[in-house]
């Protein structure tokens, strides 16, 4: 399985090196590529009946749980072949409708790198590789939907589902994160055999809802579905795949994975079905009242989502196998209903419904594949998509908790389902017949083939339910359920609640669709009534939310980086001080042995001196006065030092202090003279600030003479110098034998600054 | 400043000034003194020499370089470095030669002398080179 | 003694810190020289004060003589020097900045900073 | 022969050659096939670290702790291998980018007197030696920063000056202070006097100037201003060396630090670090998405990324640890890349201002590809290096129990991608604001230029595919860290 990942690794790469005659050709090849992975997948089925996978394990960083695992079972079986089977067909399509776009190579690197990581995603026995492939897709998903990237709504639509997908990504990170540390690994199969220690665990509700806010922003949930609308900024066969196949998918999947580890609590049972209980209700509401194509179907999928995230979240092995099949059921029409649409869009060159009508006339096949996949949408026989709505009524009513609300919200979502399938397919090719600019044609089988392929399939699928059944789906029934169990399928189950509930809803749908193409205003009344209902779109609230956010940050950037020199001083002083302070408080540094005594009285009149300077210096009016006591200052500090016996330290005091005044006075003839540029206030605050800062270095001088932990390793150098360093001045024998090294960097500091200075102060440049 | 007093007494003063730096580069190791004090006397030497004379005198007619000293005086130190290494030893080993002059006595010469001669070197470069770039202006 | 160069110690780091807190460039500055003194005063004084002779050692190898610690000799010494590079290469920076600007308010650097 | 000295060595003598080489061609030349020298040799001696375990030398022969001894260790190796690399990239680089100032010479003086003291920090073993590598990086740096003397670049090198001017000084205090406690000056002596007595304690006080100088360097919060005031000043070349490499001394030195030696009352330690960690990571991010000159947006992720750095440290296990040099490592590269990147978008279009430029990604697709790499990688894209790092990290704070800052960092990861993508769409997909009519002559990116970024990114790809061994050696980095027992022993004891 690995080495499938590499070839999509490779190939894909090597779309950027192909000779000019393949690279026409690069989507079939892709597609090929792609229908080999699916006869890969198609061949191992046999193998993994029931609770049988195979897996590989190459260790990666095993310190920290991160290793390459890959499953293939029922369930990532299922996935698998519908990620190539569908992907396949994608890539033959984009081959006609792709044309005439410049700059494809990117395009298909991002598409089939993007079908490569939904496939890793769905392979892997690991959490954390299974969060890297998600991160991919989404990444990849942004730069596909980036396409057409000069028009700002694509760049927009194209961030919001970037922006959600991480959001939930790394909300879903921390939950494995959090997850994982109760059993101390990330391996899927690790988590299932140590379940109740997982259920048990305090992080488990934490974690559940982190990784649900994953799953639920994956895959379209309330509140998160409205990115997905927006994600059909895409090219067609993009939204193809992402919606049926891919993407959207990948939230169910991981849900599917993670109930035996951690379904079956009250949360699970509750949160999911609740969230999708909702989704499935607004996507099929929204979808009626859309006009585009594409946000129909975007809308319906969000609806199917929905139903997928609820079958689940019921867990029962109904509800489970109810789900399995509808995951299939929705990736064919699905997938089949996107390329028509786009077909469409490139024959009549419009996708509003309102513009579109009468077109059985010019496209008779496209409407027979039409029909079959809305047929199979609304659950109608013979498709397939019957048998999964009878299906999904039966979990329905047998789920446990909720299970009153769930049905009576679902029959309400069939029926608009059922409205808005019917509507769909009239309003394209029956209706009024619109006056088009060109007509359309069915030339060319590139664009219905791969539909053709899948309501086909549908269709047989639907007459003989039960080789899906006894071989995928039971499968993928029986990893989920940890237990063996025969799936038999038929379409026909006789006159029971649910055939009658199924009648109803029919009755109930096609009702609503007359209503609809009846009266034409109801529709726009129920659009205006929509608006004003829901005043806001999520899309909206979120863009605001963010611009909010960001005009928030500009003014607290603006206020923190206020651009005046002297606060940042202040607040690092302040900031210092505070946290000296407070250590001194904590280590109790009031304590001091020292003594006070002014003996020798030369040296506390000299102190006096330099003390009364310095006051002098700072409240100078002019600036050559400054300067002087700053002199001073200087040569006193120098005679303390030589008092001390310092006598190399106290020259250099002396020669320093001169040069940097000589300096300071030669400069200063051409800088201004000292302006009053504060108040009297700021001066007040300033020296609080001061005394605070002068005070505590004051007291830990005093706590660092106090202290002695041992020796001072000076000694060595006195004992050493002669000996060994052929020096009588000790302190020049440290500087230029024992410690040249500081000599050596203090030099070059000198050196640079000297460069630095001369070259500051020769530049001509300036006055910019 | 063109004063002619400062320039006679310059004459001198240059002479006393580098006498004294050159002393105290070479008791340093002993006595008080060392590369970064003698090299800043000699430096303010120079510098006296400047005021006196107008700055341009060190810079054109002299032909002093202040960025050569620096790069003199690093090399130096580069050098002393490399003894230690050469030798085989660990870096900026000292390594001591002794010298028997008639006149001065036993003379140990070394390679922390060869530092200092550096820091020597580096530190009249910077001081011409402050003075230099602040007097140009 | 050391509570007097202490305290002396602490003044000059107030009157640094005021000094730096002001907007003309030639207090800053000063400020900057207070600091660095104060600094260096420091390191001095915490490495603990003996009045004693300075370490010179004579041919007559006699270690018992007390001899002041030479070690935060050298340190400051370095502190000292590297200081001037420092101060040296301040003022002419800011130098160059009123040269530029013409101003001698530490608050005309704002607009770096604000800049849309 | 010892080779430790080697990283101090190699700059030393390449700054020598260029006082006395004038000749701007040669300049150049030096300048690159000098930092690959250095790259070699760091890479041999990170051979040699991971065949000997922890090296030193003690600098004239003088037994520690009374000389000064130079040491290295995973720590250190690993931050002078990165940095190598990228000072290599930088000096091909900077041949072309520096042809408008005149300064080759002293650009280039500055630029290995910078990395003497980089590398000298990293390899020191000796509290004073330290500072003296400190100052001459800073020094340097100033003279860079200013370099061309522009009115912003002064007002911005004023700043930077000034902030880091105190951050010295009061490092200089509290080595002062150290000294005066303990009397030694060793790191590994400290280590061993401070890890034993109980009173060490006391040291706290002076413990927290050392924090404050280091988090001014670092620029943590509050103490950051300097940085988002000045990196969008000098020339790209400055911005893109400074960005990759100095903000992380000031956090390898907070590591070295707070692991070696002050390691008493860890809560108080640890709330601190993790809480300023936390705010650093929010207010960097939160202010990088409010700007629109890409420089200042990459400055304030400086500061969002040292949050990381330091929240590593402040969680204080193996993990985090590792996890904070692996975020370290990875995000020196990768800022550096996206330095360099930008100053390719302002050759090609003039001007970094997001609202003025547009249509990169048709105009010049190969540097659409170089940006997305390490601003994929910064946001922490899987597989590139920064997922791993942030991964581990996370980890590290949900297994402790840091809930709440290991969730800002978690969601200041959704503020880097914000701005990351801003960058994206306003500068390469934006249809270009200019005037179409007068198109100019094309400029074209020279190889030179486009090869360091090629370099970094592959790099960043690397570091994610191969992170396997690269958190080997971080948390091997780690290990030594936490028990620095191995540590003191070899310095003081083993020479």
């Amino acid at each position: 399985m690995p080495q499938i990942l590499l070839i999509y690794l490779i190939s894909s790469l090597a779309i950027f090196i192909l000779p000019k005659w393949v690279d026409e050709r690069k989507p079939i090849l892709l597609g090929l590529i792609n229908l080999g992975a699916f006869i890969f997948f198609f061949l191992g089925i046999p193998f993994i009946s029931g609770q049988i996978q195979y897996t590989r394990f190459i260790s990666w960083i095993p310190e920290i749980g991160l290793n390459l695992e890959f499953v293939l079972d029922g369930l990532s079986s299922i996935f698998a072949l519908l990620i190539t089977g569908i992907g396949s067909l994608v890539f033959f399509y984009s081959y006609r409708y792709m044309k005439g776009y410049s700059r494809t190579k990117p395009f298909y690197f991002y598409l089939f790198l993007f079908g490569g990581a939904m496939l890793g995603l769905v392979l892997s026995g690991n959490l954390i590789q299974l969060f890297i492939f998600w991160e991919l897709t989404s990444f990849l998903s942004f730069l596909l939907i980036n396409f057409f990237h000069e028009k700002p709504e694509a760049r927009r639509a194209a961030f919001q589902s970037l922006f959600i997908t991480v959001f939930g990504g790394l909300s879903l990170l921390s939950g494995i994160i959090l997850i994982g540390s109760d059993v101390n690994s990330y391996s899927i199969n690790v988590w299932i055999a140590n379940a109740d220690i997982i259920k048990a665990s305090n992080h488990y509700v934490p974690g559940l809802i982190l990784i649900l806010i994953g799953v639920f922003t994956k895959s379209a949930q309330f509140p998160f579905h409205f990115w997905l609308p927006g994600a059909m900024q895409a090219p067609t066969p993009v939204s193809s795949y992402l919606h049926s196949a891919t993407m959207v998918k990948a939230g169910v999947f991981l849900l599917a994975r993670l109930s035996p580890a951690l379904g079956g609590t009250f949360e699970w049972t509750h949160i999911i079905p609740l969230a999708g209980v909702i989704t499935m209700l607004i996507g099929s509401y929204f979808a009626i009242t859309q006009t585009g194509l594409k946000p129909i179907l975007a809308y319906t999928t969000i609806n199917a989502l929905g139903v997928l995230v609820l079958l689940i979240g019921i867990d029962t092995k109904l509800s489970i196998k109810a789900a399995m099949l509808f995951l299939i059921i929705h990736a064919f029409y699905k997938a089949t209903l996107f390329m028509v649409a786009g077909m469409i869009d490139k024959k009549v060159g419009t996708m509003d419904i309102n513009k579109l009508g009468g077109l059985l006339k010019y496209l008779p096949i496209t409407f027979i594949i039409t029909l079959l996949a809305v047929l199979s949408m609304a659950g109608l026989p013979p498709m397939l998509g019957f048998l999964g709505k009878e299906l999904i009524y039966e979990a329905k009513i047998q789920s446990p908790g909720i299970a009153n609300l769930v049905l009576f919200l679902g029959v309400a979502s069939n029926v608009l389902m059922i409205a808005v399938s019917l509507f769909f397919v009239y309003k394209i090719f029956l209706g009024k017949p619109q006056p088009f600019e060109k007509k359309p044609n069915e030339k060319g089988p590139g664009f219905w083939l791969g539909p053709l392929v899948l309501v086909v399939l549908s269709l047989f699928f639907g007459l003989f339910p039960s080789i899906l059944g006894s071989t995928l789906v039971e499968s993928a029934v029986s990893t989920i359920r940890e237990e063996d169990i025969i799936v038999k399928l038929k379409l026909w189950h006789g006159f029971n609640d649910v055939f009658f509930l199924s009648l109803f809803t029919v009755i109930l749908g096609f009702a609503l669709f007359f209503l609809l193409i009846k009266r034409d205003r109801l529709l726009a009344r129920w659009r205006a009534l929509n608006r004003s209902i829901f005043k806001f779109k999520l899309t909206e609230l979120f863009d605001n939310t963010m611009e909010g956010f960001v005009n928030f940050t500009t003014r607290k950037s603006r206020a923190i980086q206020h651009g005046y020199h002297r606060y940042y001083i202040l607040t690092i002083i302040l900031f210092t001080s505070v946290l000296i302070w407070y250590q001194v408080f904590v280590t109790g540094g009031f304590k001091l042995n020292a003594s006070f005594s002014l003996d020798p009285f030369y040296i506390s009149g000299l102190i006096a001196v330099i003390i009364s300077a310095g006051t002098f210096s700072i409240f100078a009016k002019t600036r050559i006065t400054s300067i002087i006591a700053l002199g001073v200052i200087g040569y006193g500090i120098s005679l303390i030092y030589l008092y001390y016996g310092a006598i190399d330290l106290s020259i250099t005091q002396i020669i320093v202090e001169t040069i940097i005044i000589a300096m300071f006075a030669l400069v200063l003839q051409k800088l201004p003279r000292f302006a009053k540029l504060s108040s009297s206030i700021t001066k007040f605050r300033d020296i609080i600030v001061a005394l605070i800062f002068g005070s505590v270095m004051t007291l830990i001088a005093l706590r660092a003479i106090d202290i002695d932990f041992l020796d001072p390793i000076s000694k060595y150098y006195i004992d050493n110098s002669m000996i060994k360093a052929f020096g009588k001045n000790v302190v020049n024998v440290i500087l230029v034998d024992f410690r040249a090294l500081d000599t050596m960097g203090e030099v070059i500091v000198l050196s640079i600054a000297a460069f630095g200075v001369s070259l500051l102060l020769q530049s001509k440049t300036g006055k910019t | 400043m063109n004063s002619v007093i400062l320039q006679i007494a310059a004459r001198y003063v240059r002479w006393m000034l580098l006498i004294f730096a050159l002393v105290a580069l070479i008791r340093g190791h002993n006595y008080p003194g060392g590369g970064f004090i003698g090299g800043l006397l000699a430096g303010l030497a120079l510098i006296y020499d400047g005021f006196a004379f107008d700055h341009k005198r060190i810079s054109k007619k002299r032909k002093i370089n202040p960025v050569g000293y620096i790069g003199v005086g690093l090399l130096l130190i580069f050098i002393s470095l490399l003894f230690g290494i050469l030798s085989g030893d660990v870096l900026m080993k000292g390594i001591w030669i002794s010298l028997n002059l008639p006149l001065l006595g036993q003379l140990k010469l070394g390679t922390p002398f060869i530092f200092d001669i550096g820091v020597f070197f580096v530190v009249i470069g910077i001081t011409i080179l402050f003075f230099l770039s602040l007097k140009r202006r | 003694m050391e509570v007097l160069i202490a305290i002396l110690v602490g003044f000059l780091y107030a009157a640094g810190v005021y000094m730096i807190l002001r907007r003309s460039i030639v207090k800053f500055i000063i400020g900057i020289i207070l600091l660095s003194n104060a600094t260096n005063l420091l390191v001095f004084l915490s490495a603990g004060l003996t009045a004693g002779s300075p370490a010179f050692l004579s041919d007559q190898v006699s270690s018992q003589q007390e001899f002041s610690d030479p070690l935060p000799q050298a340190l400051v010494l370095t502190a000292v020097v590297i200081g001037l590079g420092i101060v040296v290469f301040t003022i002419a920076l800011k130098y160059k900045f009123f040269e530029v600007t013409g101003a001698d308010d530490l608050d005309q650097l704002k607009p770096t900073d604000n800049q849309k | 022969m010892n080779c430790v000295a080697l990283p101090i060595l190699i700059p030393l003598v390449l700054m020598i050659m260029q006082i006395f080489f004038r000749r701007k061609i040669f300049s150049q030349w030096l300048g690159i096939s000098g930092s690959l020298l250095l790259l070699l040799s760091t890479f041999y001696l990170f051979g040699q670290v991971t065949k000997h375990g922890i090296l030193t030398l003690n600098v004239g022969g003088w037994p520690a702790p009374y000389g000064i001894t130079l040491v290295i260790d995973y720590l250190s190796i690993l931050m002078l291998v990165i940095s190598a690399v990228i000072i290599f990239c930088i000096s091909i680089y900077a041949v072309s980018f520096l042809k408008t100032t005149g300064e080759k010479q002293r650009f280039y003086i500055a630029f290995y007197a910078l990395i003497l003291g980089l590398n000298g920090a990293f390899i020191t073993g000796d509290v004073f030696n330290l500072y003296v590598w400190f100052e001459v990086m800073l020094i340097s740096s100033f003279v860079l920063i200013t370099l061309g003397s522009s009115r912003e670049q002064l007002s911005g090198g004023i700043k930077y000056l000034s902030l880091n001017l105190i951050g010295s000084l009061l490092f200089l205090a509290g080595i002062g202070l150290l000294f005066g406690k303990t009397g030694t000056l060793n790191m590994a002596q400290l280590a061993e006097i401070l890890r034993e007595d109980d009173s060490a304690i006391l040291l706290n006080t002076s413990a927290m100037l050392f924090f404050v100088a280091f988090g001014i360097k670092a620029a943590i919060f509050p103490l950051f201003f300097w940085l988002p005031a000045s990196y969008h000043t000098p020339n790209i070349t400055i911005t893109s060396l400074f960005a990759g490499l100095l903000t992380k001394v000031g956090v390898y030195t907070m590591i070295r630090f707070f692991t070696l030696f002050f390691v008493q009352d860890q809560p108080f330690w640890h709330n601190l670090l993790l809480t300023l960690a936390g705010l650093t990571m929010f207010i960097g991010g939160s202010a990088a998405i409010a700007q629109y000159e890409i420089r200042k947006i990459l400055s304030y992720h400086i500061i969002s990324q040292i949050g990381y750095m330091v929240m590593g440290l402040g969680i204080f296990t193996p993990l985090g640890l590792a996890g904070g040099i692996f975020f370290t490592l990875h995000n020196m590269i990768a800022k550096t890349n996206t330095f360099l990147v930008s100053g390719m978008v302002f050759k090609l279009k003039g001007n970094y201002h997001l609202k003025n430029i547009g249509g990169l990604v048709k105009e010049s697709p190969l540097l659409a590809v170089l940006f997305i790499i390490p601003a994929f990688a910064l946001a922490g894209v899987p597989p590139l290096s920064g997922f791993f790092a942030k991964f581990i990290l996370i980890k590290a704070g949900f297994e402790d129990g840091h809930y709440f800052v290991t969730a800002v960092a978690v969601f200041t990861g959704l503020l880097t991608l914000y701005s990351m993508i801003k960058i994206w769409n306003e500068a390469f997909l934006k249809k270009s604001p200019e005037d179409p009519s007068h198109e100019k002559d094309k400029i074209k990116l020279s190889l030179l230029e486009v090869l360091p970024s090629i370099l970094l990114g592959l790099i960043s790809l690397g570091m994610g595919i191969f992170a396997s061994s690269v958190f080997g050696y971080t948390m091997e980095a780690a290990n030594q860290l936490i028990n620095p027992s191995i540590y003191i022993e070899t310095v003081l004891y083993n020479q």
